[in-house]
């Protein structure tokens, strides 16, 4: 009997630190994308805005144009592409590059799979974040290493934690998190106002 | 010792007149578990069945089309739901009244009703604690109303009044759970020592192994006055903070200092009234007559005459003071209550529980058992439209004139409506089956007990 | 922003992915993989997440307002007013508003439409135009229908029509043709009367409803705010209204003289007679006046000698003054001869070239009714081979009595150039679908000197292969061998102006970017308006009555006909926003109604909702009755625009067409339909129904909600008497405490914040602005069109009208109407209070501390948001709320209801809400926080006054909305706010706090009834 | 080893006398009755249960509890609802008092299952289901020595029955 009790009751505790780690991943459950997606063009971040030798070092911003002066960071349009790969077809996979045309031919856009999205009811200004002097990896990781950028997961289903392990990302309490950190007079440096993300 | 002898004898007579030795009690309260249930029963079983069928249904309606199936609208954000989530709450409370006030003030007449109504208050508050569930737009959110840490660093706003509920009906539902069982453990003890096979199985789990020793009778009896005087508070304030739901508000019909008594005397009054329709014919089908007896029906009789003034009293405040104010709104409202679009839920509302319940002045309303069976649909009847009228009126005339609206209760609504009394049914009609519905041990308590020295004496 | 290159636009579309973040539903986002298309070539003038705003004319009504249409992503999401349009000065009305749903309209035509049979298939364009080409090479007699376009297409047409030899019928369901030959008889002018209503001090309205419809609502609407609006010197102009009806127009009025509809004429001529002591000032009309006289006209009109003789004194000592003419709503069979007798009195009262002035463009189509009824007979004949209708829909518009549908179907070859299904179109054998005003080429004048153009602002929406009807017309005609001179519209119009352009207007290509940039240019180009010299009358050479004009008998009740507010004739039924806007006046939603005289329907035992069956020698309605004080016991009233047959998922079936009352009759005169002529019966049909209104009462219960001051009063106000009439002090919230009172002189604070302000979070709120709003109900005439625009800029779904019945309508904002005093049975001061209610933000907040998720609190700008996530759907705040301005998610509208491509017009900065959750007025945070975001880019600079416009303010024409930082004295807002007339609704009683602060009502009389 | 021995009464009245004989004698009783008997109690001496301290602590930490957590919570993340102060203590009273009622009320249930060794689940050698019904009942054990002194105490008092044997050593 007694025994009985004590599993009940650990079982008990242990729903309810479920419960709210649930909650810590509950908003993953917002995030869109699922396992087998992959892109259009294996487009290697690492190539492009390494820094390792025989990597380019390309600022994020180059291709990510609107990331200072909007909301949206921005995707670079084909020809934006185009303009540097006509002359560089490209060392390790050509035929990748390759496609760049075709769609430029086409006169289709690159339907790329969008790997970092945010609530729907949460706003995110880049230029606001931009222009406090944060690193894009500070919220996106360390993309400069990485190769084609496909979703990080977990093995759980999205409502465990399910959200992607590059960047904190859908998890509000990530946000918060940086929007408390005292500034040098002490205040927490960003506002924590419900209304200046959500409306 | 003998000067204590005789006057338990005296009560233990009055009381129950026909009932001599203590293990006739065991005989008697014991059948209803080990006989066969009947076919009454379990028709009754399967009407609840369907009708808790018919719930879920209607519930899961509503989640899949949204609060829109409901008659609700602006400005009447509250209906029917809300109105029937007061009146369990309020049928629960004559449950913990009767069983820890009484038991405080050691009234006679308790011991034999208590157990039912202990019961009644356990299944009621289940039954209320699903309706704020049912009301919100998004019940899959509703979680968000109980503190646990979570990612987001936010907490609810204890400032709200429905988080008090959250924290006064809870609270209230595991201490009279928890209080309900602690005065079963003995019995259920008792029923074990005569239960066979399955049952006794079940009887040896729920009775935790009591042998009714000194020590496990010493500590019992302490516990128990402890959470008696637990609850007393704990009851009077459930039904405040209920109240306060409304009064906390600034809705004119809704913001008033006199809700908090007012709301707990109508509780007691319904709960009382519930607590007769249900031992009537529990009584009858059960041979319990020996046990509930019309002197206990006449004691339930006058508790209810005694709420049902005080009610009566609030009502007439309420109507006064609206007049006394001189507030025009606060006026509009009340003249609107009583004669607008919703009379007829304000008159159904008094003459149910201001007019009917004057018949229990008279001795021989009182004690007839039928009677008084009548008058307490009445009285239920009667509090489940207190609510409405309270809920509606106010709301539909505020205190923008060109807001105003009706607000007609939806099928959808009446279906849950009528369910929730079908789960409530359901529970109880369990209970009857498997717990001793009369308090064993407290029966016996004051029953003479079989002495030597006076049968040597004849 | 100009668009003069066509290619770029091609891309816009295809970035849609990136801006698809706002427009999912809260709380529950979509689980699919969510694409990002980037441009192909990205166009420089685009930044994603950054909207672009371009000026264009609205080409919703023949008023054709200039308009700012702001586009996110190559999409349309927002119009606005042009404040820099010379005409209608930015404001907006809600149909123009609502132009935006036609624009995604999903009912539109997916291509160009033939008839096989009984139905429609889908054909392309190539095969479309050879079909036309044909047909037209073919045809005997080509017949082109058509209301009236921009200057450009109708030149176009014209060009057209002769090219193919074919004869052209301007027809407009609203026509102002009366006026028109009123104004060429009594002036010789070909130009119409343009009202500078700003700079009347007494304005007599017969029966004129110029806010509403007619030459130019918008800019009316402001004149007439501007005019009756106290100025600082404490006076007002006075508006008379003479009618037999209040429309929205009417309900402004400072007094109303209900007399008999039809004999404006006679009452004009009676004021006229008393002004002119020495008649001969009235030239040819000399007679006609001395036989009018005041008593003459009393006889008739059914108002006191002496009200017509009083009112007539105060029109010359109350200078300027200006009289409008009888509008749409009263073509009688006396319609020329009353148009005429008003010129002849703002002749004698000396108003022309002071307050009117014969400028006005021609917006409604030049000819007439009776053209149409020719046309019809013609057509009936078998006359017509080919039939071309364009921006015209006769066969709902027209009276059945016409026969227009039967003769129609006799035509040979019926074309329609309707962008989406209406009556005429589903007879049509080919449909060939036009653009939107926002995916084409056009131009506008609406005044002498004032060339506006209208420029596409996005691509066509790629779901509806369309095609500019000027685009077919040239492309047809150059099939048939006689071109036009040019490929596309575009060119042709263009070149058309180049044509029109000497040298003196400077260089043309500056003139023209100037015009795609600002909207409009002014400049002395007569563009073919001839300009008449409007000095002196003329004798009128037709022979005229000006005694009110025989009605037909058979009825017991004058019928009143009038264009819908909302729907106009019926053009603008097909728009949700429009069926479920409140019409201003009854304040009903969808369905029609039969607007009837409560004492009237008290003798017959009528009561509100009863469905009566009206029947006039033409046909029979059955329509439910509302009761309303504001119109003469003798008549009854019923809006066009119901009743649609076949007009789109909104409009069809939703009330009933009056049209089908009316019979098919022209003015002698001038040609004009005549609308008010006929009596009707009716009779109960036992039936019921609930009316879809918002209203639930219309009297104040003397409460403080909408008061008024009287003029006299003015100024005079004590110190004292604030307190009571809700201009309470100023107070700021304290830490601990509560709120204490700001030092304020008349509301304007001097020290913010106080000392010791302090709650943890808001410890620096004395740096942040207070967000507070301004409403001057002086102003405000209820035209509601801040609501259409509150629904445009903030996701607000509508819901339809089962739901409006159980009282779910969905507005942020709704416009009160109450009465205080309104008599329809004679002469006399008319006061009625428009009270725009929308969240007051209350900083005493009812609604925050109710819920248990603080899913709605204060912010530190004194804002009361609503964080829509966090709601779980409790609707205690809602209950709560005294103002009653929250509104719940019943259901998913915003996904039931919203068809492909119409969520595209979704706000994308705003969270599209879904079931469950309370939304409300959050003071269009979105632009705050836009505003914020710039200001922090251009280096942390602050927020300059002005600077943040709330959608209802932008689109209010009357400039009745001020929205400001109240912690600054020197805004705007707060400059409003510190007037006498200063007070929040129902303060004193509640003490909510509201930071929306309202300006009393000024009126002429006493104020008695309702609360001062 | 020891025995135990079993005796079962009809009467309240011997059952005490029982007890009291048995007390007096220095054995250690234990007795069953069917309801709680204070008169039984009273022969057995028992004072103040302890029950009392578990629902005054339970009760007061509840107090503590809520107090803190509703306090913390307002000041962690700090919103301004109507107006009010962050921390309005009036408006946490009902959480304070609802929180002292139940953690009493737990705690107090606790504290009984504690001290009367509930739940009991060895199997009840020394037991006698009359107990629950009618009868009363007297166990003690006494070493070899004494028994019989202690079976001529039962006896006196005429019980139903008296069985005896192997003690258990319960305490």
């Amino acid at each position: 009997m007694r025994k009985h009790w004590l599993i009940g009751g650990f079982a008990g505790v242990l729903a309810l630190s479920g419960l709210a780690f649930v909650q810590g991943g509950g908003a993953g459950a917002d995030s869109p994308t699922t396992l087998s997606d992959f892109q259009p063009i294996a487009f290697p971040h690492d190539q492009h805005a390494g820094s390792e030798p025989g990597q380019n070092n390309m600022d994020c911003q180059f291709c990510h144009f609107s990331a200072e002066r909007s909301v949206d960071a921005g995707i670079p349009s084909v020809s934006t592409c185009w303009g540097c790969h006509q002359a560089i077809p490209g060392t390790n996979n050509p035929q990748e590059v390759a496609k760049i045309k075709d769609y430029l031919d086409a006169g289709e856009p690159i339907p790329w799979v969008r790997i970092y999205k945010i609530a729907d009811h949460a706003h995110f200004p880049h230029m606001r974040h931009i222009n406090a002097g944060l690193q894009c990896q500070e919220c996106h990781g360390e993309v400069q290493t990485m190769g084609v950028l496909e979703p990080q997961r977990t093995g759980l289903p999205a409502v465990f934690l399910g959200q992607d392990r590059v960047w904190g990302g859908d998890n509000m309490g990530w946000c918060i998190d940086c929007h408390r950190q005292p500034n040098e007079d002490g205040v927490q440096q960003a506002s924590t106002d419900c209304s200046v993300c959500h409306y | 010792m003998s000067t204590v002898t005789k006057d338990r004898t005296a009560r233990g007579a009055l009381a129950h007149p026909d009932v001599t030795r203590l293990d006739d009690v065991n005989r008697d309260v014991l059948k209803p578990l080990t006989g066969p249930p009947g076919k009454g029963w379990w028709m009754m079983l399967a009407l609840c069945g369907a009708g808790i069928g018919m719930f879920f249904g209607a519930w899961g309606w509503q989640i899949y089309r949204g609060m829109g199936v409901s008659g609700l609208n602006a400005p009447v954000g509250w209906g029917v739901y809300i109105t029937t989530f007061v009146f369990w709450v309020g049928i629960a409370h004559s449950g913990t009244l009767i069983s820890a006030i009484l038991f405080l003030f050691r009234a006679p007449w308790r011991q034999s009703i208590y157990r039912a109504a202990e019961a009644m208050t356990v299944f009621a508050v289940m039954t209320a604690g699903l309706f704020p569930l049912i009301h919100v737009g998004r019940l899959w959110h509703a979680y968000w109303l109980i503190p646990y840490p979570n990612s987001r660093f936010l907490w609810p706003n204890f400032k709200s009044p429905l988080v008090w509920d959250v924290f006064a009906v809870t609270t209230y539902f595991t201490v009279s759970a928890v209080f309900f069982y602690l005065g079963t453990i003995p019995d259920v003890a008792a029923a074990r020592d005569r239960a066979v096979g399955l049952r006794k199985k079940l009887y040896q789990v729920i009775s935790l192994g009591w042998q009714g020793t000194d020590r496990q009778w010493h500590h019992f009896g302490k516990a128990y006055i402890f959470l008696a005087a637990l609850a007393t508070p704990l009851v009077l304030s459930v039904h405040s903070v209920v109240s306060w739901d409304f009064a906390m508000s600034i809705v004119p019909g809704w913001h008033a200092t006199i809700f908090a008594p007012y709301f707990v005397a109508g509780a007691i009054f319904s709960g009382v009234g519930m607590v007769i329709t249900l031992t009537v014919p529990m009584r009858k089908f059960f041979g319990l007559e020996a046990y509930l007896t019309t002197k206990h029906y006449d004691a339930m009789a006058k508790l209810c005459l005694l709420t049902s003034m005080i009610v009566l009293y609030a009502y007439m405040s309420e109507f006064f003071m609206a007049w006394y104010s001189g507030e025009e709104i606060e006026r509009t409202a009340f003249w609107n209550r009583l004669f607008g679009d919703y009379w007829w839920a304000t008159w159904i509302m008094l003459v149910c529980n201001g007019m009917v319940p004057i018949m229990l002045w008279f001795k021989r309303v009182r004690h007839s058992i039928p009677a008084l069976f009548v008058i307490s649909i009445f009285i239920n009847i009667g509090m489940w439209f207190e609510r409405f009228v309270i809920v509606v009126t106010s709301l539909h005339h505020e205190y923008e004139p060109f807001a105003w609206g009706m607000y007609r209760p939806s099928v959808t609504e009446m279906m849950i409506m009528v369910g929730s009394f079908a789960w409530f049914g359901f529970w109880f009609l369990l209970f009857t089956r498997l717990l001793p519905p009369i308090a064993i041990q407290e029966l016996k308590e004051v029953l003479p007990p079989p002495m030597r020295k006076q049968k040597e004496a004849h | 922003m100009t668009m003069t290159d066509g290619i770029k636009r091609r891309d816009f579309l295809k970035v849609l992915g990136v801006s698809s973040a706002g427009v999912a539903a809260s709380g529950c986002s979509t689980s699919e993989v969510e694409k990002l298309l980037p441009y192909v070539v990205a166009p420089e003038e685009i930044t994603p997440g950054v909207s672009t705003w371009y000026t264009t004319v609205c080409g919703s009504c023949s008023a054709q307002c200039g308009m700012w249409v702001r586009t996110r992503e190559g999409k349309a999401v927002k119009v606005e007013g042009n404040p820099n349009h010379p005409v209608s000065a930015g404001g907006l009305c809600s149909r123009g508003h609502a132009s935006l749903q036609h624009l995604y309209n999903p009912d539109r035509f997916a291509g160009p439409m033939i008839r096989e049979g009984d139905n429609l298939r889908q054909g392309t364009w190539a095969e479309a135009e050879q079909l036309l080409a044909a047909k037209l090479r073919a045809a005997s007699n080509v017949m082109y229908i058509g209301g009236n376009t921009g200057p450009s297409m109708n030149r176009l047409i014209d060009e057209f029509v002769s090219a193919v030899g074919g004869t052209r019928v301007e027809y407009d369901a609203v026509s102002d043709a009366a006026l028109q030959e009123a104004a060429r008889m009594a002036y010789g002018s070909t130009a119409l009367p343009r009202y500078d209503i700003e700079n009347a001090r007494l304005l007599v309205s017969f029966g004129n409803d110029f806010i509403e419809y007619g030459s130019s609502p918008v800019a009316h609407n402001k004149g007439l705010s501007k005019m009756s609006a106290v100025d600082d010197h404490q006076s007002k102009g006075r508006f008379v209204y003479l009618g037999a009806r209040l429309s929205t127009t009417g309900l402004n009025a400072d007094e109303w003289i209900p007399i008999v509809p039809g004999t404006e004429a006679a009452v004009a001529l009676g004021m006229a007679s008393v002004i002119a002591g020495d008649v001969s000032d009235a030239g040819p009309y000399a007679d006609v006046l001395r036989s009018y006289t005041p008593t003459t006209a009393a006889s008739v009109a059914g108002v006191s000698e002496d009200a017509i003789r009083e009112l007539a004194e105060r029109f010359v000592a109350d200078g300027p003054t200006l009289a409008m003419g009888p509008g749409a709503g009263a073509n009688h069979r006396g319609a020329t001869a009353a148009h005429i007798a008003v010129m002849i009195l703002n002749h004698v009262a000396g108003n022309v070239g002071r307050t009117v002035h014969y400028d006005a463009g021609v917006t409604a189509a030049a000819s007439s009714y009776a053209d149409m009824e020719s046309a019809v007979s013609a057509m009936a004949a078998g006359q017509v081979g080919v039939a071309i209708v364009h921006g015209a829909n006769p066969a709902y518009t027209m009276p059945s009595a016409s026969g227009f549908a039967e003769a129609f179907a006799q035509v040979g070859f019926k074309v329609s150039f309707a962008s989406a299904m209406d009556e005429t179109a589903a007879m049509a054998d080919l449909i060939m679908p036009d653009r939107h005003f926002m995916e084409a080429w056009g131009d506008s004048m609406p005044r002498n000197g004032v060339m506006a153009i209208q420029q596409p602002v996005m691509q066509p929406v790629p779901h509806f292969d369309s095609k500019q009807a000027g685009d077919v017309l040239v492309a047809v005609a150059n099939q048939l061998g006689n071109g036009l001179g040019s490929a596309t519209f575009y060119e042709y119009l263009r070149s058309g102006h180049m044509e029109m352009h000497d040298a003196s207007m400077g260089d043309f290509e500056t003139l023209w970017a100037d015009a795609l940039r600002t909207g409009a240019v002014e400049h002395d180009m007569a563009m073919g308006m001839a300009t008449g010299n409007a000095m002196d009358l003329q004798a009128p050479d037709t022979a005229l009555s000006f005694d009110p004009p025989p009605m037909d008998s058979g009825g017991d009740l004058m019928l009143i006909v009038h264009p819908s507010p909302r729907f106009g004739a019926g053009e603008f039924s097909n728009s949700p926003w429009m069926q479920e806007l409140p019409d201003p006046v009854s304040k009903i939603t969808w369905h029609s109604w039969l607007e009837m005289n409560p004492h009237t329907a008290e003798q017959r035992g009528i009561r509100e909702g009863d469905i009566v069956s009206v029947a006039s020698g033409n046909g029979s309605v059955d329509v439910p009755v509302w009761l309303y004080p504001g119109i003469r016991e003798d008549a009854v009233a019923l809006a066009m625009g119901g009743g649609h047959t076949d007009m789109g998922r909104w409009a069809t079936g939703n009330g009933v067409n009056v049209m089908d009352l009316l019979p098919s009759e022209s003015e002698q005169v001038s040609g004009a339909q005549v609308t008010l002529v006929t009596s009707v019966t009716v009779t109960p049909t036992g039936e019921r129904r609930r009316i879809a209104t918002i209203e639930g009462s219309s009297d104040q219960h003397d409460r403080p909600i909408a008061p008024a001051v009287a003029l006299a009063d003015l100024g005079h106000a004590e110190e004292g008497d604030h307190e009571d009439d809700g201009h309470g002090p100023l107070m700021e919230l304290q830490g601990v405490g509560g709120f204490v009172p700001v030092d304020a002189n008349g509301g304007t604070p001097e020290a913010f914040p106080l000392a010791g302000t302090d709650h943890g979070e808001y410890a620096d709120a004395h740096e942040k602005p207070r967000w507070s709003l301004a409403i001057d109900l002086d102003k405000c005439t209820g035209c509601s069109a801040c609501v259409t625009a509150c629904h445009s800029e903030n996701n607000v779904p509508w819901v339809g009208e089962d739901q409006v019945l159980m009282g779910r309508d969905m507005n942020w904002v709704r416009i009160e109407r109450y009465y205080e005093h309104v008599d329809a049975t004679q002469a006399g001061e008319l006061d009625v209070r428009f009270l725009p209610m929308m969240c007051q933000h209350c900083g005493n907040a009812p609604c925050e501390p109710v819920c248990p998720v603080f899913a709605t609190y204060h912010t530190p700008e004194g804002v009361n948001v609503q964080v829509y996530n966090r709601c779980v759907g409790t609707r205690y705040c809602a209950n709560n709320c005294p103002y009653k301005v929250r509104v719940f998610n019943w259901y998913r509208y915003t996904d039931e209801n919203v068809p492909e491509p119409m969520n595209w017009q979704w706000n994308p900065d705003v969270t599209v809400r879904t079931n469950g959750i309370m939304e409300k007025c959050s003071m269009c945070i979105q632009r705050i926080r836009e505003t914020e975001n710039r200001a922090a880019l251009e280096d942390g600079r602050p927020i300059n006054d002005g600077e943040i416009v709330t959608a209802c303010q932008q689109s209010c024409p009357a400039e009745a909305i001020v929205f400001g930082n109240i912690r600054d004295p020197n805004s705007r807002v707060s400059q409003v706010v510190s007037s006498e007339r200063t007070y929040r609704v129902l303060d004193e009683l509640i003490n909510t706090q509201p930071a929306v602060n309202y300006l009393k009502k000024v009126t002429f009389h006493e104020v008695t009834g309702g609360h001062e | 080893m020891s025995t135990g021995l079993l005796a079962s009464y009809e009467y309240l009245d011997s059952t005490v006398d029982a007890i009291e004989g048995l007390k007096k004698a220095g054995f250690k009783v234990k007795a069953y009755a069917p309801y709680p008997e204070h008169h039984i109690e009273d022969a057995l001496g028992y004072g103040q249960s302890p029950v009392r301290v578990w629902t005054l602590v339970g009760g007061l930490t509840g107090a503590a509890t809520g107090l803190a957590f509703t306090t913390w919570t307002s000041v962690d993340w700090p919103l301004i609802v109507g107006g009010k102060p962050i921390v309005s203590i009036p408006a946490f009273v009902p959480i304070i008092f609802e929180m002292t009622v139940l953690f009493g009320a737990l705690s107090t249930v606790i504290g009984l299952f504690i001290l009367s060794r509930l739940p009991d689940v060895k199997p009840a050698v020394v037991y006698d289901p009359e107990f629950t019904a009618g009868r009363y009942g007297v166990y003690v054990e006494a070493g070899s020595d004494r028994v019989d002194e202690a079976r001529k105490i039962m006896n006196a008092q005429e019980p139903i029955e008296l069985r005896e044997g192997e003690g258990e050593d319960d305490a």
